[in-house]
């Protein structure tokens, strides 16, 4: 069965933790064990903190929409911005196991996520991440 | 997010409690360096026993706590790790790379 | 501080506890104790029920808006259905404690919250509801 | 929500695991009625211990097994109410109406 939800939220990481709640709870229903659920709301975490920390620069008084969608045997998530244009092609891979402090945001997305893809729709910036459900937790 | 401290000499036990995200982690960050920097000890444990989740910029707080005792020849110890947390360690293959332990009281 | 966040989601039970979910770490970010956040979870539950029960008659394949706004020392949460019009005054007012499966559903919202109210704007059902925040527990 | 039926006899404990609303409390309904119609019980106890949500459709699938215990001289008990099920109970003013039990073997 296709389903989906939308989600408008103001960027202030205060909300983070009721976007991870709400994908958790989306994933679960969707089919998804508990441990991919938990890395599905990591990923979709990690993106939303980019959307916050870098497209808005930091400003929580701004916006940004979540989509949440599943149909048969994947989930799909799309977080939308209208904040600073983002080319992910410019940052450059850096060993997660390095001794620095960030930039493993993008690293665990990709890892975790079977697709991840980033365009701009008119003066949005769109990340949209897919999973697939392995064939043995269908629901 | 909360944050107990337990002080023994030069030895701390930081107890956090809660998740470990953008908006709480600024806060581990600053009570770990603190311990290093104003408080001059020589072990920081992280108890991370009644935490769920930590992302990316908790890791970037471990991190730089990590950084922090290397560079003045300190301890820095992760104990009590939780599947989800472990998991981001894995995933990021920092595991190999921090001091783990079962539990705080088994940090000898 | 004044912060909202704003959900579309299919009219199909399964997605009433990712509604619950994020309704309640709505209330208890916006500084409501963990039985305060039960109650106004389970009033908005019982909202968005009736909304998939009677508003839609069951229909699974329609969409429902929920808007969480929080400001000075309240919570609001409205409700939006493009479902079959309802005046809630036709509704009689039924003892709790009778022997009889239904009709709790608006009981218990107008126990739990301080404020409801149901009005048409175009072709949308819009139910509001509000809950002040008790004064000893800000945040 | 799962529902796990323990028969012994004329007598059956329902033990449920999860939220019981709009979406899973029909299965509960049904569980109930088929124990007093077609399986001819003397005594259904309902064990919520596993329980942390109910809303009005689930005390409307409660308040039905205990009509239709109270038409047939059967006996109908709640078990192991946790704090927020208690609560809509008090709510609506039904904690009286039904017999209540502190655990599903407290029930003699
Ligand atoms: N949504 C985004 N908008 C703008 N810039 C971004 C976005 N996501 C990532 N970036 C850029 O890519 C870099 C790497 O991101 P990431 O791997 O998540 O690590 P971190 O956020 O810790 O720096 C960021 O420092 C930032 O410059
Ligand atoms: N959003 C709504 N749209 C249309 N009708 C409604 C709506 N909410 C309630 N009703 C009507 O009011 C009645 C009482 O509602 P309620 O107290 O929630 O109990 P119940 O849903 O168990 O019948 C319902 O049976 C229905 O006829």
């Amino acid at each position: 069965m296709a389903d989906a939800i939308e989600i408008t939220i103001a960027s202030h990481p205060r909300w983070l933790r009721l976007v991870r709640q709400t994908v958790l709870e989306f994933a679960r229903e969707a089919g998804f064990d508990a441990r991919d659920g938990d890395a599905i709301t990591l990923a979709v975490g990690e993106a939303v903190g980019n959307v916050i920390q870098h497209a808005y620069e930091g400003r929580s008084d701004q916006n940004f929409r979540l989509c949440c969608r599943t149909g048969n045997g994947y989930l799909e998530v799309e977080v939308r911005d209208d904040g600073r244009p983002f080319d992910p092609d410019e940052v450059p891979d850096l060993a997660p196991d390095e001794l620095r402090p960030g930039g493993r945001g993008l690293f665990l997305i990709k890892t975790i996520m079977d697709e991840i893809e980033y365009c701009r729709d008119g003066d949005e910036n769109v990340v949209s991440m897919r999973k697939r459900l392995a064939a043995s937790a269908p629901k | 997010m909360d944050i107990n401290v337990k002080r023994e000499g030069k030895r701390s036990v930081v107890e956090v409690t809660g998740d470990i995200d953008l908006y709480t982690s600024p806060k581990l960050r600053q009570t770990v360096l603190e311990l290093f920097r104003q408080r001059g000890q020589e072990t920081v444990i992280v108890d991370l026993s009644g935490v769920q989740y930590v992302d990316s910029s908790g890791i970037a707080s471990l991190v730089e706590g990590l950084q922090e005792a290397k560079k003045i020849d300190a301890r820095f110890v992760l104990a009590g790790l939780n599947e989800a947390p472990r998991h981001v360690l894995e995933l990021t293959r920092l595991l190999a790379v921090f001091e783990i332990a079962d539990s705080a009281e088994d940090v000898v």
